[in-house]
């Protein structure tokens, strides 16, 4: 057992040192850790997740269930097959019992993805594989071939993409393959930087060719799962890829022909076959050893790695032993399905080769070769080798299930593989039940007496093999998780200290702190800037839409619950929409530019669904309307300046415009050009209270316009305000924020805004008005809340109850705070509440349920600040 | 005036292979195109609108992009062409809005162009599906954008102004193995900022 | 060794069907065989038959995250998960199997300040109703769950959370099994591979339903179908307003343990937390569009990834084992029907999208109750199917954006 | 990763489209007249069929048309694309 003196595919000129629990190896390029490890003799792993048996090498591929490596490095990577961990220098590993440790340093890699599309996309690149790519490739047809390992076996045409260390890993819909590319990781220390570590490639192919290959089946008998104990083509695979002899005296235990492949090879190595033991009555191959027919291994010597076998005639009672440090095992052949199955692809049941095999391909589908199950050999079903006790056939070594478990379950009244899966946990382990699954199929029929094709196999899901995390999130991670969406006047916010708040994407200045300033001192000051002097905000970030055509304002007529269709041009009007359920869905302020043109806004959240469910009525409902919607969000800044000295900046900046109340009346707009050159758009609108003026120019300006509006407010000192002061001043005034205010449960009325409803016309929504529930007097209405010791500011979210209730729960709830905020106008906290009857409770006490106290409060009008309206004039 | 323009890209040190095309006047078309006024609209730019998703068509400096069976995108140069498609729709139904601030362009040039952004691109982008003057509307990441091939190795990206940002430095971010670039000095991100949270806790 | 408890030698016969039963509940998912198991064990009746067209608890029970919690907005909702919540304290003793439940806590991040608006209003309804529940800052969760990502670097950095001591997971299969075993004990005939085709009806009153193994009489049938419930209403005669969707869950490979709660996210869009036998579990929205393959589009899982690693950067290497489909049922206030149906002597119980595995007791109690006495309990009464005309809506939108 | 079929842009991937559930649900055209039932029928009651089932998607990313499709709910299979107006031909 040791690396031969020649063959296999490593560069044997080029030394690897690596180390493995502690232990310093050395190997070369093209080992696995595995077939490194194998060439130092070392077969035994970590030891079983729940017996604590010993356990070894089993495989040479991603199914094997015992070697699992914790790989260090700059974040340490668990779980990783020995067989499938190609060796570089410097790699420290250490073995794990079936359980992985994550490692919470940063992972420092890049992980991007690939979209690509392809005519014919095939799956493994061995024979079958090569042959069908080879096959397919034509000029002006795109051929890609994934495979995993690092080449492909055998040649092929230039103009066929090959990706090498490639898994595919999931097949969906129409022909859509997920496959990971491990690009850097065989590189070690030597990876390149900026060079992602793994790729997700998606893969849209018109045809799919799986030449996935098969995995052969361990058998199953007592002891099976010594090390020592591998899969016969396994051994074949160390010999000659890496050319290394996994043992030196071996034994081999199979019910078909294939590993008589594997004895050959054996021989021609120099490797010692001690025996064959062939489960079929009648064998004819021709190899020099000597064969015991209609045979089993009935168990296996050694502890730490088996010293020998005992051997029995399946019919007779002669028991037989043989020394040797491998046993060699051939249970049969499954063909990887694992991709046809993803796709609802079906199977049956091939008796003479004992193999779920493909019942024809998916759409625009091929299988080819073993994956067809062609070329596998005629075998002979053993699922159990006959024993006394079954506590040690292990079906599942990685989960370290017996046939004793299995049959446990079966007793208990489990007829379904999938039960018996979750019984058991069969099959749920890191390599999924790829050697595992059909054994314990077999084991199952066994007990219940029906056939393997009758009981079927459980669902093959994704991934085929184990994919981390990040290589799913690719780029999407850190900075660039999320996009953050940004005004044109951003820059401004962040040198001028503003804190911002995340709406929707959209990054809002929430409040701009001076120093030393908390957030309450920071907002106090920003509102009393705006009912006392001038403030400004960006409220660039409103959703815009222009609606041309001659039926625009009918469109709004319905869309809206008030009406447009008359409104003049130069004006404005502030709207709501509602869902047909009735239920507030947006708001916000409309100008009509004119006859045919509007101008609508929706709130900041709210425009990629307000503008989708314009088009949804115009283009499903109504395709006759005289109607177009175009997006003009970000093409226009829009600067709020607020306050009773915002004529006296607003007159600097435009002097062209009359400024007046009676030329530029409330609810109106004219387009101008300021001084400084730049065409505006200035709106007589304001969600303040304050007079107001709302400057729109094209966002190129925006940064510009917005430092104009500082110059010229400074001898005013204006002052720059965020959300959270725009919260407090519109709360002041009883204007909702959507989303705040209302839940989706909220009908104008509700939100006291029956003036906004028209009676005239329909509109969407209008129907559910009248529902039973919906018109119910009591239910929960928008109002003020005063605390009554003129001190307490509720917490947003606190619920209200009526006086003298028990506080035993459940206790009746009569609605709840959706905005608080101490008012610096009226020089106390107030708040905005849902209420049962609300509307009707003007002037009730109740009681705001904070913490664990109770805290007095006074129903009020909606309207707490200037409820005539008479400061918006200025 | 020019000067008091600022592109939504102004802040970033693009690498090599990567800049920002501003101030480009758009204008977002929409008009029945078998109508007449899309007769007298096509007259006035002096080339067809484009009939088929991926086709673009040219008239001097402007560039007509499908965006819809009755929407278009027309790129130019200055601003007239606003003025001259409001003119050619004469009232009937369509409209022609003023978009050039809408978005900002994004110009990707190299060997590599394609490599990138097949890297977050959905859409078919192998030459014998799409190459010089085809665009077509699709994502880049998860960032919307109108993309544009204008020859073998460059391609035009016309992303959301307030996404431009976020587009730019995830083109970056998928360059890098490509084209080194420096930390963004400039950033006037703030996602490191810790906001003051005691209002909350109450 | 194996953490997990031992099963029983016995679980439950395979009987043949018989050809009258009091009552039939179609679907032997969790709420089918609660409800058998209540109507046997608090009711009385024990003749009783749950139909299953595959193998017992193989549907959304078998296919959950099974995260058990109560902190609904709505007072109704408070009540009915609540009930559940308790019956779940007492159901391991009660059944005599310990199916892993393990109030660990169910922490719920808020990321915006209208996320910490929404939550501080459901945890001050919760305390009303009685049901636990507290605000944590950052602080806080950083004691919960010290492997939540709390850097204000973040794009959507944790401004707090809310927090249900009660909650936490049970293991779903094992529930199922539980109450499989105890009805089964009880007489009643759990019948799985049988497949409901249609009803049989003497006017407006059901009798009886057909299957693919004949024909069942009835004297009252209930219906606990999830995802197919629409398909077998409209073989009943009457329609549901419900819609079937892909929802996806996924599971990591075993790791040790990091990982001591549960948290979920609605606006950054993952829910996770780690089973006892060290595997992540975790699961994100429905996907968009109707769908009864059990399945679901790939990308949903990507983004699911990227907001696991975001909010978990100790995920970055755990790795995707395997991937799996339900099929939810959402109502459009996204609360479950329970009630009568149009049909005479026929219920329904239905519509619960995502939270079907956390109700599992109560909706059972509740639909063995409105079987067995024809009328609906207080605590499912506002659950009818009348309150889509009335608009007497459940809307637990706002509450529950994501799936869970 | 459902492939739809734009009828104006062509296969592109689900990601580029936005669902907008069962077709060919009318707005009523008075709703006024509806009783209470009916209105709810329009507003919350859709097909839910286990198999063929005629939906509308909307190409969010692309031309932003809406546009109906044919899909079997549980193949996925896409069974045909139709623009408004147009009916269905498989």
């Amino acid at each position: 057992m040791s690396r031969l003196p020649a063959g296999g595919r490593v560069d044997r000129g080029t030394v690897l040192r690596f180390s493995v629990d502690g232990r310093e190896l050395t190997g070369h390029p093209g080992d696995t850790v595995a077939s490194a490890m194998l060439a130092h003799g070392i077969i035994e792993v970590g030891r079983s997740i729940y017996r604590g048996r010993p356990r070894g090498i089993m495989a040479a591929g991603v199914e094997e269930p015992n070697a699992l490596l914790q790989v260090d490095g700059p974040c340490s990577e668990g779980m990783l097959p020995a067989t499938t961990v190609e060796l570089y220098d410097g790699l420290v590993a250490s073995t794990l019992s079936g359980k992985g440790r994550l490692d919470p340093t940063p992972d420092p890699a890049v992980y991007d993805k690939k979209f690509v599309h392809t005519d014919v996309l095939v799956v493994g690149g061995g024979p079958a594989g090569v042959k069908a790519a080879a096959e397919a490739s034509a000029p002006g047809v795109r051929v890609m071939l994934v495979d995993d390992q690092p080449e492909p076996g055998g040649e092929l045409p230039s103009d066929v993409v090959v990706l090498t260390r490639t898994t595919a890993i999931g097949s969906y819909d129409d022909n859509y393959v997920l496959a990971l590319e491990r690009r850097t990781d065989h590189l070690g220390a030597a990876a390149p930087a900026n060079v992602s570590r793994q790729r997700l490639w998606h893969i849209r192919a018109g045809r799919v060719v799986l030449a996935t290959g098969a995995h052969e089946r361990p058998l199953v008998f007592a002891g099976n799962d010594k090390p020592g104990v591998m899969l016969a083509g396994a051994v074949r695979t160390y010999l000659n890829r890496y050319g290394v002899a996994a043992g030196s005296q071996v034994v081999v235990f199979t019910n078909n022909d294939s590993a008589y492949d594997t004895v050959r090879d054996l021989l021609d190595a120099g490797v010692e076959v001690a025996a064959v033991v062939d489960a079929r009555p009648e064998v004819s191959v021709d190899v020099d050893v000597r064969i015991l027919t209609g045979s089993a291994v009935i168990n296996t010597e050694g502890e730490d790695r088996i010293t020998g076998v005992l051997v029995r005639s399946l019919e007779g009672d002669a028991v037989e032993s043989f020394e040797c440090d491998l046993l060699a095992v051939s249970g049969g052949w499954s063909p990887v399905v694992h991709l046809h199955s993803q796709r609802q692809g079906k199977l049956r049941w091939d008796d003479s080769i004992a193999a779920f095999v493909p019942d024809g391909a998916v759409r625009n589908q091929e299988i080819v070769g073993a994956a067809n199950g062609e070329g596998l050999w005629p075998t002979r079903a053993l699922w159990l080798v006959p024993s006394d006790s079954y506590d040690t056939h292990f079906v599942d070594l990685q989960r370290d299930v017996t046939v004793a478990d299995v049959w446990r379950s079966t007793g208990a009244g489990m007829l379904n593989v999938e039960h018996v899966k979750r019984y058991t946990s069969l099959g749920t382990a890191n390599d999924q039940g790829k050697t595992s699954g059909v054994n314990a199929i077999g084991v199952i029929a066994h007990a219940l007496g029906g056939s393997v094709g009758e009981i079927g196999t459980t669902t093959y899901r994704a991934p085929y093999t184990p994919v981390a995390f990040a290589a799913l999130a690719g780029r999407e991670r850190g900075d660039l998780f999320d996009p953050e969406r940004t005004t044109s006047i951003h820059p401004w916010h962040v040198e001028h200290g503003a804190l911002f708040e995340d709406v929707g994407q959209w990054k809002r200045p929430w409040y701009f702190p001076r120093d030393g300033e908390d957030i309450d001192a920071a907002v106090a000051r920003e509102c009393r800037a705006a009912r006392n002097g001038v403030a400004f905000m960006d409220a660039s970030t409103l959703g815009k839409i222009e609606i041309w055509g001659a039926d625009a304002g009918e469109f709004l007529n319905r869309i809206y619950t008030n009406a447009f269709k008359k409104l003049k041009p130069g004006h404005a009007r502030y709207g709501v929409m509602c869902r047909p359920d009735g239920m507030i869905f947006d708001d916000g302020v409309t100008l009509r530019l004119d006859d045919n043109r509007f101008f609508l806004t929706t709130t900041t959240g709210g425009a990629a669904g307000v503008l989708d469910w314009l088009e949804e009525w115009l283009q499903t409902e109504w395709p006759s309307l005289d109607v177009h919607c175009t997006s003009v969000t970000e093409q226009w800044a829009t600067i709020a300046v607020v306050g009773p000295r915002s004529r006296d900046v607003v007159s600097v900046l435009a002097p062209d415009l009359d400024l007046s109340a009676e030329a530029f009346p409330f609810m109106t707009f004219r387009e101008t050009t300021l001084a400084s050159g730049v065409p505006a758009r200035i709106c007589r609108i304001s969600f303040s209270g304050e007079l107001a003026y709302e400057i729109n120019v094209s966002s190129w300006y925006g940064l510009s316009v917005w430092e104009q509006v500082y110059e010229a407010g400074l001898p005013y000192d204006i002052t720059p305000y965020g959300t959270e002061a725009m919260h407090v001043l519109r709360a002041e005034k009883g204007y909702i924020i959507v989303g705040q205010d209302t839940d989706g449960t909220v009908t104008p009325h509700d939100a006291g805004m029956a003036w906004a409803v028209s009676k005239q016309k329909d509109f969407v929504g209008n129907r559910s008005f009248s529902r039973s529930d919906t018109a119910r007097a009591d239910r929960k209405q928008l109002i003020s809340l005063l605390p009554t010791d003129g001190t307490t500011k509720l917490p947003e979210g606190t619920q209200i109850i009526a006086r003298d209730v028990a506080l035993t729960p459940p206790v009746p709830m009569l609605g709840h705070v959706t905005s608080s905020y101490h008012s610096e106008a009226l020089g106390r906290p107030f708040a905005l509440a849902l209420v049962a009857g609300g509307q009707s409770r003007i002037g009730e006490t109740l009681m705001a349920h904070v913490g664990s106290e109770l805290v007095p409060v006074q129903v009020a009008d909606l309207v707490l600040y200037d409820p005539e309206g008479s400061r918006r004039d200025g | 005036m020019a000067d008091l323009r600022r592109s939504p890209l102004a802040h970033l040190t693009f690498p090599q292979g990567l800049t920002e095309l501003p101030f480009r006047t758009m204008v977002n078309l929409r008009v029945e195109p078998s109508s007449e006024t899309a007769a007298r609209v096509e007259k006035a730019l002096g080339t067809t609108l484009p009939r088929q998703c991926g086709q673009t068509s040219e008239a001097g400096s402007r560039t007509v992009f499908w965006l819809g069976p009755d929407e278009w995108l027309v790129l130019a140069d200055s601003a007239e062409v606003i003025s001259e498609l409001v003119e050619a729709l004469g009232g009937e139904p369509g409209s022609a809005v003023d978009v050039s601030a809408n978005r900002t362009i994004v110009e990707l040039s190299g060997p590599f162009a394609r490599d990138v952004l097949e890297k977050g691109c959905p859409v078919d982008l192998h030459p014998r599906e799409f190459g010089p003057g085809n665009a077509v509307q699709t994502t880049v990441g998860p960032v919307p954008v109108l993309l544009w091939q204008t020859d073998a190795e460059t391609y035009r990206l016309f992303p959301r102004s307030s996404f431009a940002d976020y587009l730019a430095r995830w083109l970056m971010d998928a360059m890098s193995e490509y084209v080194p670039f420096a930390p963004q000095q400039q950033s006037w991100r703030v996602s490191g900022s810790e906001p003051d949270l005691g209002s909350l806790d109450e | 060794m194996n953490p997990l408890p031992e099963h029983p030698d016995f679980l439950w016969r395979n009987p043949e069907p018989r050809s009258s039963y009091d009552v039939v509940i179609i679907g032997a998912g969790g709420h089918g065989l609660a409800t058998a198991y209540y109507l046997a064990s608090k009711h009385g009746i024990t003749n009783v038959a749950v139909l299953e067209k595959g193998w017992l608890a193989g549907g959304n029970m078998a296919r959950n995250t099974t995260i058990i919690r109560s902190n609904y907005l709505w007072d109704e909702s408070a009540a009915i998960y609540e009930h559940a919540l308790k019956l779940w304290e007492g159901l391991p003793e009660e059944l005599g199997y310990d199916f892993l439940f393990s109030q660990r806590g169910v922490l719920n991040l808020a990321h915006t300040l209208q996320d910490v608006r929404e939550g501080m209003r459901r945890v001050n309804a919760n305390r009303l109703n009685g049901v636990d529940a507290e605000w944590v800052e950052p602080s806080g969760i950083a004691e919960i769950c010290p492997i939540v990502n709390l850097s204000p670097k973040t794009r959507y950095p944790v401004l707090g959370g809310t927090f249900q001591p009660r909650a936490g997971i049970a293991k779903h299969d094992h529930v199922a099994w539980a109450l499989a075993r105890r009805a089964d004990e009880l007489g009643v005939d759990l019948i799985q591979n049988c497949e409901v085709t249609g009803f049989v009806k003497d006017g407006n009153r059901v009798v009886g339903v057909e299957t693919d193994r004949g024909r069942i009489l009835a004297g009252r049938v209930g219906l606990a179908a999830a995802g197919h419930s629409s398909v077998l209403a409209e073989r009943a005669g009457f329609r549901l307003p419900v819609q079937s969707h892909p929802l996806q869950a996924l599971v990591s490979e075993l790791n040790e343990q990091v990982h001591p709660t549960v948290v979920m996210s609605n606006h950054v869009h993952v829910y996770v937390s780690q089973a006892h036998k060290g595997e992540l579990v975790m699961g994100a929205g429905v996907d968009s569009y109707n769908g009864y393959g059990q399945r679901g589009s790939f990308h949903v899982i990507e983004h699911q990834m990227a907001a696991a690693v975001e909010l978990f950067p100790i995920f970055a290497r755990a790795h995707v084992l395997r991937t799996w489909g339900g099929i939810v049922d959402v109502t459009p206030d996204a609360s479950p029907i329970i009630g009568t149906t149009p049909v005479e002597n026929l219920f329904v119980n239905c519509g619960w999208g995502t939270g079907g595995f956390k109700a599992t007791p109560s909706a059972g109690w509740a639909f063995a109750h409105t079987i067995a006495t024809g009328e609906p309990h207080p605590l499912n009464a506002p659950f009818s199917l009348d309150r889509f005309t009335t608009g007497a809506l459940i809307d637990e939108h706002g509450a529950a954006a994501v799936a869970h | 990763m459902l492939l739809i079929g734009c009828p104006w842009c062509g296969p592109r991937d689900e990601t580029e489209f936005r669902y907008g559930g069962q077709a060919h649900v009318a707005y009523p055209e008075t709703p006024a007249e509806l009783d209470d039932q009916q209105w709810a029928e329009y507003v919350f009651y859709r097909e839910n069929p286990k198999g063929p089932f005629a939906e509308r998607w909307m190409h969010s990313a692309g031309c932003r048309r809406w546009f109906n499709v044919l899909r079997d709910t549980v193949s996925y299979e896409v069974l045909a694309v139709y623009r408004n107006g147009e009916e269905v031909s498989r």
